[in-house]
């Protein structure tokens, strides 16, 4: 477009990217429903509200817990998610029964989550572009990083480098998960290394660091990102907090980890209210894919039928 | 707010408050007054076309550094959509004296680097009065870094009276940080453009100062120290700064005439704050110019003209 | 200096104590002491043998852990000619808990990257105890990079309890630091020999620990998290960590049996400390021998198959 | 050589790089000649000693400050520089007027050095290794970077980058040059990019920071090499120590900017002896030099007979 018309255009347009809002809350005509309390402004909130804003508090912002695929949905365009690699399960290689037997945390997350491990992952379209998406989900033992969970990112990453599509993921974890041993330690280096091939490659990554992230997930791939962003109250870093304040021996500083003290310590580049995460992903994957990869058909993958 | 009087309008700012207060009197009780009004008036329009038509270097410093001159994020909210500011340098801390951000140019996709002072007191603490720590530098490293991967064009804004030159900056590796800035932006392989809007102090302006584009304001300033430093060194006196400024040869029309930048972008009279939204559009005009210009070329050949065009620069004798 | 003894140790030090008071009495006075002494050298013996041809993960852990242990100086000192210091990560500090290094290894230009502990109180407080701070893994990253650009194999000496998990590592991007240096020792177009010397504490043994060949001392240990840590997570008390040790699959024959490691040194019986120059030696041997072997191969490959390794590391159950 | 053989061959020697020593002083026998006396350790001293340790008291270590040709020849191999470029000379080109007049200034230190400006360069072998080797003299204009300076250093690049050889420079400065304005600043962004470029090109360059290195120099070529030394005592920063008093309005703690403290601040690699000098860099040349671009005819160039 010719410079002085879009000086014309431009009137009204905002500078910044904006969010999508999300609907007033239905403070009257209450039907029945589920309440739940917040637990930063003590509300009393009707489930209904929260579930229409993406799990924030309408009234003072507090982000809720979200589990994997309601991340996932609420990010990318509708209906374009289509997970991958949904058979791999996790196995108990090293027999560990130190404390509760890991078979049988593994058997109950499954049940309580519906879900095979602590990741998610698929294709998707997220504002036009084709992308490989993944979520992490902290009531899977923790989000921990064990084989598959290691095995799913890497594979996102090999995926979206074959098929040349960026990627997003949504991350959570206590850390590396201790129940597999080394083999879970040595899957920070494994997607690490899967981060850096795609990075070679030359395609866009995004990650988005969600209320609690520690231990060796931050330590690997959740940092390696172009663009790092994170949720509002979210708690992130490397130790956990209790054990730095018995390193140091005093208390710790207000704000210590917080998302917004990364910002200002130089590690983060935003912190991004979940309402406004998909148009700034979205953006930001405007200016980062590179021109050939992204298409109308971004959903669908160039291997055989799958979507 | 009253207008920021520089040192050398202050004439010029008696007449105009006197003015005023000739045009408060009742002009029925004294019809003298017209005549005399309509006299003021010649006057100040004649001392201020003779006093802003030819500014000395030394003005045109003090005009760069108006506090009511447009900013990097003035430039940033008048001419770019889609902003998404990128903070921080993965190491330290985010340095708000060093802006960087993805944006658009009216559809023209960069990123965005610039010096950014404030527009008030909190923000110039905040932004370190628009001089970069060594973390700043890291920052506009790391955007460099990033646009090159991606193949985005760099657009820079100069506006800084130089490094920070605190205990702490040196501690951190000042140079380190401005050296590996230079080294990088010289093999960036993208189109980068650099435009001077204000102060151009030294080599915490080079760091991100030059490319395969350079214009400048009118009044805007690029120098290998400040006039005052200068003014020290020579004189052991800080006042001869309007000496200095005229002997460095740091007026954007002195950089052309050198060869060191492009264009100059004339200002209104008075200077770039008198009319921000005429002289924004002004450069956002020249710099989409400047990226259209460059938007074809070969990414190797874009560093090796931008090395050859460096590695011209210098005035020396070579003989036999 | 006595000889430092470690807790399943004592009931052996108690004998060899009784051994050496027995050995001090007049054995002119007590003709009967020959005899005495003769079994009780027997007994200390056999206890030996017993004691340490099996110790459990726990135990090794222990052994890995002794003060007298050798450090990486040690192997650098025993094993490496023209010694070239690398300090410093150019934007904070040098962190001496990482010692970097251009180094000969019987005529094998190598660069050498190895956490570092001290031999005394003062080194271990100048060097952390060997845990680095985010710098150290900065320092690490640099000297990879260096060893990259100019083709030199990477040598790596495992020994730490972790990464430092103070304040300020955490405020300087600890997470940030081992992250980098995973992704830039993946991509590494060297070979890379890793070896497992004594302490392998999680992320901050990981950042230097993975590569092309990796071997690891009989009695040192690899672990997703200490002993102690896992015992307090899963029981609340840190004095179950012999249980916890054995569950984490710790050891060097442990990490062969996985997969994760290539060979195991073996150990003089008490541990590395009894014969340091020899245990020195025969790593000197077999880091040599792997740096042969991998000489000659396409550093696009040596990148390619170091992935596949990684990718291959994990166990888990694909239906359909 | 089989590594069994090599271990016993091992015996005795020194697991670091030790330096060559320098001869004992001449205490006795006094012979005519000139006495100086050490800022230091206040002794005096026989020049003939102090000229033997390359400028260093023999007593207490202190560095004196060296001619750029005599540090040139005290590093490399002996007989094997050959100067470049000597025939570039300053211009006057903003005829600097303010305070004494440039061109007198350039006249002075022409002939109180011998110099045509700050910086001598050239080919040389150093180990054997074919290097451009260059030094920053202080006596002339406080070895500040105006055109020749900068052309000369980006030639010095250049030059290297054409004929495979390594870089080696002795740096030395008061900043950049402010007499020829912001063609001097220029020289910074050039130095740098011919930096840029030898590595680039998978070449070697080592950099030594001597007393005392300031300003755009070290903000620019002083500081991008693989591997940083300094000498004992040089003090060296961006913003001149007065500067950074009057910003922080406090006094300076001891050892601010010293070559030691930038050690601990991890900025440089190690301050090293004059005297183990020539040792350190030639061992430094012999891991990065590529094997192909090192050989006997070190010193002599491919292009034309010149040496
Ligand atoms: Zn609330
Ligand atoms: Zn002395």
């Amino acid at each position: 477009m010719p410079i002085n018309d879009w000086f014309k255009q431009r009137e009204g347009r905002r500078y910044t990217v904006s969010g999508q809002g999300c609907a007033e809350p239905a403070t009257d005509g209450v039907p029945d429903g589920v309440w739940r309390s917040c637990p930063q402004c003590k509300g009393t909130l009707y489930q209904g509200d929260v579930a229409r804003c993406l799990s924030v508090c309408p009234h003072c912002g507090h982000h809720f817990e979200l589990i994997a695929r309601d991340r996932i949905e609420a990010l990318v365009d509708p209906g374009t998610f289509a997970e991958i690699d949904g058979a791999l399960t996790s196995a108990d290689p090293l027999r560990f029964s130190a404390g509760k037997p890991y078979g049988t945390s593994l058997e109950r997350a499954c049940q309580t989550t519906g879900m095979t491990d602590a990741a998610l992952t698929g294709r998707a379209a997220l504002g036009g572009h084709p992308v490989v998406v993944g979520a992490l989900d902290f009531r899977f033992v923790g989000a921990s990083m064990g084989s598959v969970v290691g095995e799913r990112i890497a594979r996102a990453f090999d995926l979206a480098r074959d098929e040349r599509r960026g990627v997003v993921l949504l991350v959570a974890s206590g850390g590396a998960r201790m129940q597999e041993g080394m083999l879970s330690l040595m899957q920070m280096a494994k997607t690490s290394a899967a981060a850096g091939r795609l990075a070679g490659a030359g395609l866009p990554y995004v990650s988005v660091l969600v209320n609690p992230t520690y231990g060796g997930v931050t330590a690997s791939f959740a940092v390696l990102s172009d663009v790092i962003f994170a949720e509002p109250g979210a708690m992130i870093g490397f130790a956990g907090p209790r054990l730095v304040e018995q390193t140091i021996r005093r208390s710790l500083p207000k704000g210590f980890q917080s998302a917004a003290s990364l910002v200002e310590h130089g590690m983060i580049d935003d912190v991004v209210p979940r309402v406004e995460l998909r148009r700034r992903v979205s953006t930001v994957l405007d200016y980062l894919m590179p021109a050939h990869a992204s298409g109308a058909d971004a959903a669908s993958g160039t291997q055989g039928g799958e979507l | 707010m009253a207008r920021f009087v520089m040192e050398f309008e202050r004439p010029l700012a008696e007449l105009e408050e006197k003015l005023i207060a000739l045009k408060a009197l009742d002009i029925a009780t004294t019809p003298e007054l017209a005549a005399e009004i309509a006299d003021l008036e010649r006057e100040v329009e004649r001392l201020r076309v003779t006093l802003y038509s030819a500014l000395s270097p030394w003005e045109k410093v003090q005009v760069s550094r108006h506090p009511e001159r447009p900013k990097t994020d003035d430039y940033v909210r008048g001419l770019f959509d889609d902003v998404v500011e990128l903070r921080g340098d993965r190491a330290h801390a985010d340095d708000q004296s060093m802006f960087t951000a993805l944006a658009t140019l009216a559809g023209r996709r960069v990123m965005v680097i610039g010096h950014n002072k404030g527009h008030s007191t909190k923000e110039n603490v905040a932004r370190n009065f628009g001089s970069p720590h060594p973390e700043g530098f890291r920052k506009a490293e790391r955007a460099m870094r990033l646009a090159g991967r991606f193949g985005l064009p760099v657009v820079t804004f100069l506006d800084t009276a130089g490094a920070s030159p605190g205990l702490e900056d040196e501690e951190r590796g000042q140079a380190w940080a401005i050296a590996r800035c230079l080294e990088t932006l010289a093999g960036l392989p993208v189109p980068v453009v650099v435009a001077g809007i204000g102060e151009g102090g030294s080599g915490g302006a080079l760091a991100i100062g030059f490319g395969d584009r350079m214009l400048m304001l009118e009044h805007s300033y690029y120098s290998v120290i400040s006039p005052e430093m200068c003014a020290v060194i020579l004189h052991k006196d800080a006042a001869r700064a309007p000496e200095s400024a005229a002997a460095l040869s740091l007026t954007a029309a002195d950089l052309l005439r050198l060869g060191i930048i492009d264009e100059v972008v004339p200002e209104p009279l008075g200077g770039a704050h008198r009319e921000p939204d005429t002289v924004i559009a002004e450069v956002g005009l020249r710099i989409a110019a400047a990226l259209d210009a460059l938007a074809g070329d070969d990414r190797a050949d874009l560093v090796e003209r931008r090395y050859q065009r460096l590695r011209a620069i210098g005035v020396y004798n070579e003989a036999g």
